[in-house]
């Protein structure tokens, strides 16, 4: 086996093994256990970042074994598959951080991590899946891996929102089953190739398709939290804030908006798809996404919750950019994927800190909380700020390449949402803001677990990451047209994906 | 219509009374000498329509000698159980099936 | 060459009748060592079959139709790996679990002896009277363990158990002395080709006999009133002996007769019939296993529920195209060797919780995530077999079943089998859920020997790695 | 409901009893024909009655099963567990006519035993029903109250209930070294069935001796 072979198994094992071995740690030996972790996520981004170098020169790296005749474990490195691989492997790596920081001293931490690192692994292979086959073993194995995390507490609440996860994501999973074996038996293994392979089974088979693709949508849609899929993400909302990130931002939300994204690109093609007149149906629907979460959220006070209806409705720009036909939409999905995920999980490790530094959980308890933990409410704000957004934040070059992206697909109507979309963040999160800088503090916190020294608001842990994404929020929108921004890569992807279409 | 053929159908009849009892009958000794009717039904089936044609036949013979060792032994076992039961909760019948385990709506 | 067939047959006669002999309590070692050798024997015997395709073995040196002829293709190769695999784990399990239970261990490996014995025997036999006398002494055996643990419940399993086994063996006996009437014969090979689409009645009815008997003998619904008490009631390495294998044992007869002898008049109707017992078990046993508060009652039930599956066979291979009947007959054998590997690692896992907890019901399983991992993750292991999630062998096969169903156009059976995975999913976490709740302050664990967790790990990887292996074990199916 | 079931199981088996009794009327003649193959190979057999030489040649290999189901049977009855009784079971007081009658009658039926299981070589006999002989003499015994019912069989009875099954693997094995499973060697199946039929003897008359007299020992309610 040549190393290019090797690679994608490393990737995998990089976080595989560091969680089967914590699963045998005992509990107390949180050092060795966070040393397994770091150095996994570590060696991950090392073997991405050689990787990336070796897509952008042209390196392929594949990985095939037969499991039945006619069935591959297929794994391939493509660019859609390493702009994910990076963006999980990097914000795993913050969130380990983070979470090491946030869970110190509570019990099960073994398990935790273990599931973590598994969680991971799924990720990263639902990432550089190169067929469907392998998209759906890895997309249930995620199911399976974060299970444990949703009801990591134990509480009879967090009992329920893992019922209700399963219920919704593993139905889910047997909608994509059907849909993939049914597309094998129509067209052999489907592998996913840009430009999309399904336009070669001819016009007879147009009806099957469409019932083919309604099936894979909603098997994706349950995950990437389409309405009326969504119902689970508001009740996951009890697991700890490092599994809301994880949730939110790294895996099981993007794990379902990515898979969209290469069914349509990648499966059908999206020229292949226009024509079967299967783009606007997904387009009305992220639509109607997009607004009934932002209206939800509007009406919400718990501070996660609030954002986990932001949540849908943001994922559901994805989608959106997806359906768009035309490259410039596609653009703005695809960066979306990566803005999306820094934006959103800075404001989760802002809502972490929050609730973990001073017990506050409502949003009309975060009085005064930006004279508290001004760096922290710095990020909080960036996050918000680039979620509704404002220029130059990553928010504002999604927004806009969805809306040109509009234009060119003649469907102007989704401008109207858009900017009613934008409204509606700005009526959900200024209030959080105006409440944490301007409003004095009149009562004591609800509970302070960690006091103000030296002038730092909080552990170290707990604060750098949410910094960091929140640079990285604007970095990404500032440097936009720089040649390593995310912004250039989903370019470069789209170039490929439209045949017909010259930059 | 010749001797065997009365024999095949005489097994045939025993057969049919043996599996009937077996499944009405609740007293387990009735059960198990319902086996056995059953059981011999069947040797005579077997015996009888082998040699229909009037030339005795070894095989089917020797099947059934083998068939009724094999009766006996599951008859003794059976008795056992049955006198286990017996000892145990002083009926010879198997109990109902306990409420809940192979219903819904309980 | 050495040949491996007769001596399958052999060491378990001889291990158990020598441990009998030895007395109560005693043959542990012996059964060890002859389950062992009995490994090697099978996976020769594969070998040999992979390189010089299906073997005829004529005792006594007659040859059917006046002898008894022993067969050996690639079906019965599986069967006889998956069987030895199975118990070589489970026989160190039980020296654990005995040991770690007062439970009276008297005459259990004796027992198990004759009761693998009966399995290879049954496997290997192509004659319908020989293969009475092996189903015979297979549900003598069962029965036998089924009872050792003593007690009302068990002991009124086991009598339920005996009632219906002989009436499940005599019904298959009346077909064999039909078929003895109309053909002169019992052989497989000399009744085959005699057997064609225009029979007489008789011959169907044998057929009708010999599948009932065999169907109530394999548990499937509506006639699996006996097995939930039985596998239930049963000391937790028997439980998973009868669950992983003894059924199957007549479920491979099912498809011996309905591929081999009976294909000639075997009706689509009547597949669709078997197909929809299946389906019944599938729905009906799964809806019983969530109902269930004590853990060994779920997993029997599931029990219930799995063996459905392996009834979609028959609609889905039977008049179907070449392909899809290729595609329906490898995902049917699949599940079974799946199933028995998961199944018994399964109960085995529950065998190991309820030791350490002390008690039977799921509602006192609190704190066993943190306190005994290995076992839970055996349990989510096996399940993810018994849930049919990927990559597991129960997952392969669950393909396999889907695409015949897709490509031959019956979608009803599709709906079926994708119910009977979410409501499994249903089960496996009801218990799962309550693993991970936190330990009740009272609960007291007892430390369990590591002999009784890692044979369960085993099976339990066996039954995930037997998705990424499946083509392997295809391969031998295959081979003729 | 129980009416309901009782109608069904009835119609139910009914209709299979006329199905059966419509189908045996029906036979057409068979294809294969048996008997004459016995016929043929009988010199070779070893034995001289037909039925013999199908048990125990031509079909050895079922008989060889049989026995060891014989053996499972009382093994699943030793395996149940009991109620100690504590004290040794103590056998019935029975009349001074039944112990002298039986006195007398168990060396007579040990010697049928022995001349049946010699004649079942050309006529109809051999060691299912020389066994049977010898268990009627157990039970007389106990009957009579001079043998007691059995709790635990020891190591010594064990290996007499075990002997036939050994012995006939061993020779079913040791032929292998020639040909296959159980192939006598021309000559010699006489007297290797004689070997095999003389230890099935004993223990046939033990094991089914013991399917009564284990049976005997349970300790009974009022």
């Amino acid at each position: 086996m040549s190393l290019n072979e090797t690679l994608p198994l490393l990737v995998l094992a990089s976080s595989l093994l560091p969680g089967l071995i914590i699963f045998s740690l005992p509990e107390e030996r949180h050092i060795l256990r966070s040393l397994f972790n770091l150095a996994g996520a570590t060696l991950k981004l090392l073997l991405i970042v050689y990787m990336l170098w070796g897509v952008l020169h042209g390196e392929e790296y594949v990985f095939r074994y037969t499991m039945l005749p006619g069935l591959d474990l297929l794994f391939v490195a493509d660019a859609l598959a390493m702009l994910f691989v990076t963006l999980s492997a990097a914000l795993w790596f913050l969130t380990t951080l983070y979470a090491i920081g946030y869970l110190e001293n509570s019990p099960h931490r073994s398990r935790f991590f273990g599931f973590f690192s598994l969680c991971v692994t799924a990720t990263v292979g639902v990432a550089m899946a190169g067929n469907l086959f392998t998209f759906f073993i890895f997309y249930e194995l995620l199911t399976l891996s974060t299970y444990p995390l949703v009801v990591h507490r134990g509480t009879e609440q967090a009992m329920r929102a893992g019922n209700v996860y399963l219920t919704y994501t593993l139905g889910g999973g047997a909608l994509l089953l059907i849909g993939t074996v049914w597309l094998y038996g129509l067209a052999g293994q489907v592998e996913f190739t840009q430009g999309g392979v399904l336009a070669a089974l001819g016009p007879e088979y147009a009806g099957q398709l469409q019932i083919v693709f309604f099936l894979l949508i909603a098997g994706l849609g349950v995950k990437a939290a389409l309405v009326p899929l969504h119902g689970w993400l508001p009740q996951a909302m009890v697991a700890p804030a490092p599994v809301s990130a994880l949730l939110h931002a790294v895996a099981v939300v993007k794990a379902g908006a990515f898979g969209i994204m290469r069914v349509v690109y990648e499966v059908y093609g999206v020229e292949f798809a226009h024509a079967l007149s299967l783009l606007l149906p997904l387009a009305v629907a992220a639509s109607v996404t997009i607004i009934w979460g932002s209206l939800r959220a509007l009406f919400q006070d718990d501070l996660k919750r609030r954002l986990a209806f932001s949540t849908i409705s943001q994922v559901s720009y994805i989608a959106l950019g997806v359906a768009l036909f035309g490259p410039v939409g596609t653009i703005g999905g695809v960066v979306h994927l990566v803005h999306q995920g820094i934006m959103k999980i800075t404001l989760f490790f802002c809502a972490g800190n929050y609730a973990e530094t001073l017990g506050i959980h409502k949003i009309s308890e975060m009085d005064g909380v930006g004279r508290r933990m001004p760096w922290t409410t710095v990020a909080f704000t960036v996050g918000a700020f680039g979620m509704i957004g404002v220029p130059p934040l990553a928010g504002f070059i999604s927004k806009w390449y969805l809306g040109l992206g509009a234009l060119e697909a003649q469907m102007p109507w989704v401008l109207a949402v858009l900017l009613a979309s934008s409204l509606l963040n700005a009526a959900y999160f200024l209030p959080i803001l105006h409440r944490a800088w301007f409003r004095p503090r009149t009562e004591t916190w609800p509970e302070e677990h960690i006091p103000m020294q030296k002038g730092r608001e909080t552990a170290w842990l707990l604060l750098a990451p949410p910094l960091i994404t929140a640079a990285a929020t604007v970095l990404a929108g500032l440097f936009a047209a720089s040649a390593i921004s995310p912004l250039d890569w989903a370019k470069l992807i789209a170039a490929r994906e439209y045949l017909r279409w010259v930059p | 219509m010749n001797a065997p053929l009365i024999y095949a159908l005489t097994g045939a009849a025993l057969f049919v009374f043996g599996v009937t009892g077996l499944m009405l009958q609740a007293h387990l000794l009735r059960k198990i000498l319902a086996f056995n009717v059953m059981g011999s039904g069947i040797f005579l089936v077997l015996v009888g329509l082998a040699q229909r044609t009037g030339i005795p036949d070894p095989v089917p013979q020797a099947m059934v000698l083998t068939g009724i060792v094999v009766a006996i032994a599951a008859t003794a076992l059976a008795l056992a159980l049955a006198r286990q039961l017996l000892d145990q909760s002083g009926e010879m019948r198997l109990p109902e099936e306990e409420a809940g385990k192979d219903k819904l709506d309980v | 060459m050495f040949d491996p067939i007769p001596w399958l047959i052999l060491s378990p006669l001889i291990w158990a009748t020598l441990a009998f002999v030895q007395g109560p309590g005693r043959g542990g070692r012996l059964a060890v060592a002859g389950v062992a050798l009995q490994l090697a024997l099978a996976a020769t015997l594969a070998q040999q079959i992979i390189a010089g395709g299906a073997r005829v073995y004529a005792v006594g040196g007659w040859g059917a139709p006046l002898g008894i002829d022993l067969a050996a293709d690639g079906l019965s190769a599986v069967m006889l790996l998956l069987t030895q695999a199975v118990a070589l784990p489970l026989a160190f399990y039980a020296r654990a679990y005995f040991a770690a239970h007062a439970a009276p261990l008297r005459y259990f490996w004796p027992l198990t002896g004759y009761l693998l014995a009966a399995m290879n025997a049954l496997f290997l036999s192509a004659d319908v009277f020989n293969i009475y006398v092996t189903l015979e002494l297979l549900g003598l055996a069962a029965v036998g363990l089924v009872a050792v643990a003593g007690g009302a419940g068990p002991v009124s399993a086991a009598m339920r158990y005996l009632l219906a086994t002989l009436l499940g063996s005599g019904a298959y006996l009346l077909g064999v002395a039909l078929l003895y009437g109309v053909y002169g014969s019992v052989s497989l090979a000399a009744l085959a080709p005699l057997i064609a689409a225009d029979a007489p009645t008789a011959v169907s009815l044998a057929a009708a006999l010999m599948l009932l008997g065999l169907m109530l003998k394999t548990a499937l619904f509506p006639f699996h009133f006996w097995l939930p008490p039985a596998h239930g009631n049963a000391p937790a390495p028997v439980s998973a002996l009868l669950s992983a294998l003894v059924i199957k044992a007549s479920f491979y007869l099912i498809l011996r007769l309905w591929f081999d002898l009976f294909a000639p008049i075997a009706s689509v109707t009547a597949a669709q019939f078997l197909g929809a017992l299946g389906a019944g078990a599938v729905i009906w046993g799964s809806l019983l296993a969530l109902r269930q508060t004590h853990l060994k009652m779920l997993v029997a039930y599931s029990t219930v529920a799995q063996v459905g599956y392996l009834f979609l066979i028959f609609p889905l291979a039977t008049g179907a195209a070449a392909e899809v009947a290729a595609s329906a007959w490898q995902g049917g054998a699949l599940q079974a060797v799946a199933h028995g590997l998961a199944k018994a690692a399964m109960f085995a896992a529950a065998g190991a919780m309820i030791a350490a907890t002390g008690r039977d019901e799921i509602a006192g399983l609190a704190g066993v995530a943190t306190r005994l991992p290995l076992t839970l993750f055996t349990f989510v292991l096996a399940g993810m077999t018994i849930m049919g999630l990927p990559p597991s062998g129960g997952f392969s096969a669950k393909w396999l079943l889907l695409g015949a169903a897709l490509a031959s156009g019956q979608w009803w059976w599709i709906v079926v089998m994708l119910a009977g995975g979410l409501l499994s999913a249903a089960y496996v976490f009801k218990v799962l859920r309550q693993a991970f709740l936190p330990a009740e302050e009272a609960a007291h664990f007892k430390p369990l020997p590591r002999t009784l967790e890692w044979p369960a790990f085993l099976l339990a990887l066996a039954s995930l790695l037997l998705g990424l292996w499946a083509s392997e074990m295809l391969n031998l199916l295959g081979a003729a | 409901m129980k009416a309901l079931l009782n109608i069904a199981v009835l119609s139910l088996t009914g209709a299979l009893g006329l199905v059966l009794a419509w189908s045996i009327l029906d036979l057409p003649a068979s294809a294969v024909r048996l008997p004459e193959q016995v016929t043929a190979q009988l010199d070779m057999s070893g034995v001289a009655h037909p039925v013999t030489a199908v048990l125990l040649n031509f079909r050895g290999y079922d008989t060889l099963l049989e026995i060891a189901v014989l053996l499972l049977a009382l093994l699943g009855m030793l395996a149940l567990p009991r109620q100690a009784s504590g004290s040794k079971p103590r056998p019935v007081p029975a009349s001074p006519m039944l112990q002298t009658l039986a006195r007398l009658l168990t060396p007579l039926m040990v010697l049928v035993a022995g001349y049946v299981l010699w004649a079942g070589a050309h006529r109809p006999g051999g060691a299912f029903q020389a066994g049977a002989v010898l268990a009627g003499a157990g039970v007389l015994l106990h009957l009579a109250g001079l043998l007691p019912a059995w709790a635990t069989p020891g190591r010594a009875l064990r290996a007499g209930l075990a002997t036939g099954l050994l012995v006939f693997i061993a020779v079913a094995a040791t032929l292998m070294t020639q040909g296959t499973l159980l192939q006598y060697p021309p000559g010699w199946a006489g007297a290797l069935i004689l070997v095999i039929e003389a230890s099935l003897t004993l223990s046939l008359g033990l094991i089914l001796a013991g399917l009564y007299l284990v049976l005997a020992d349970s300790k009974v309610q009022a």
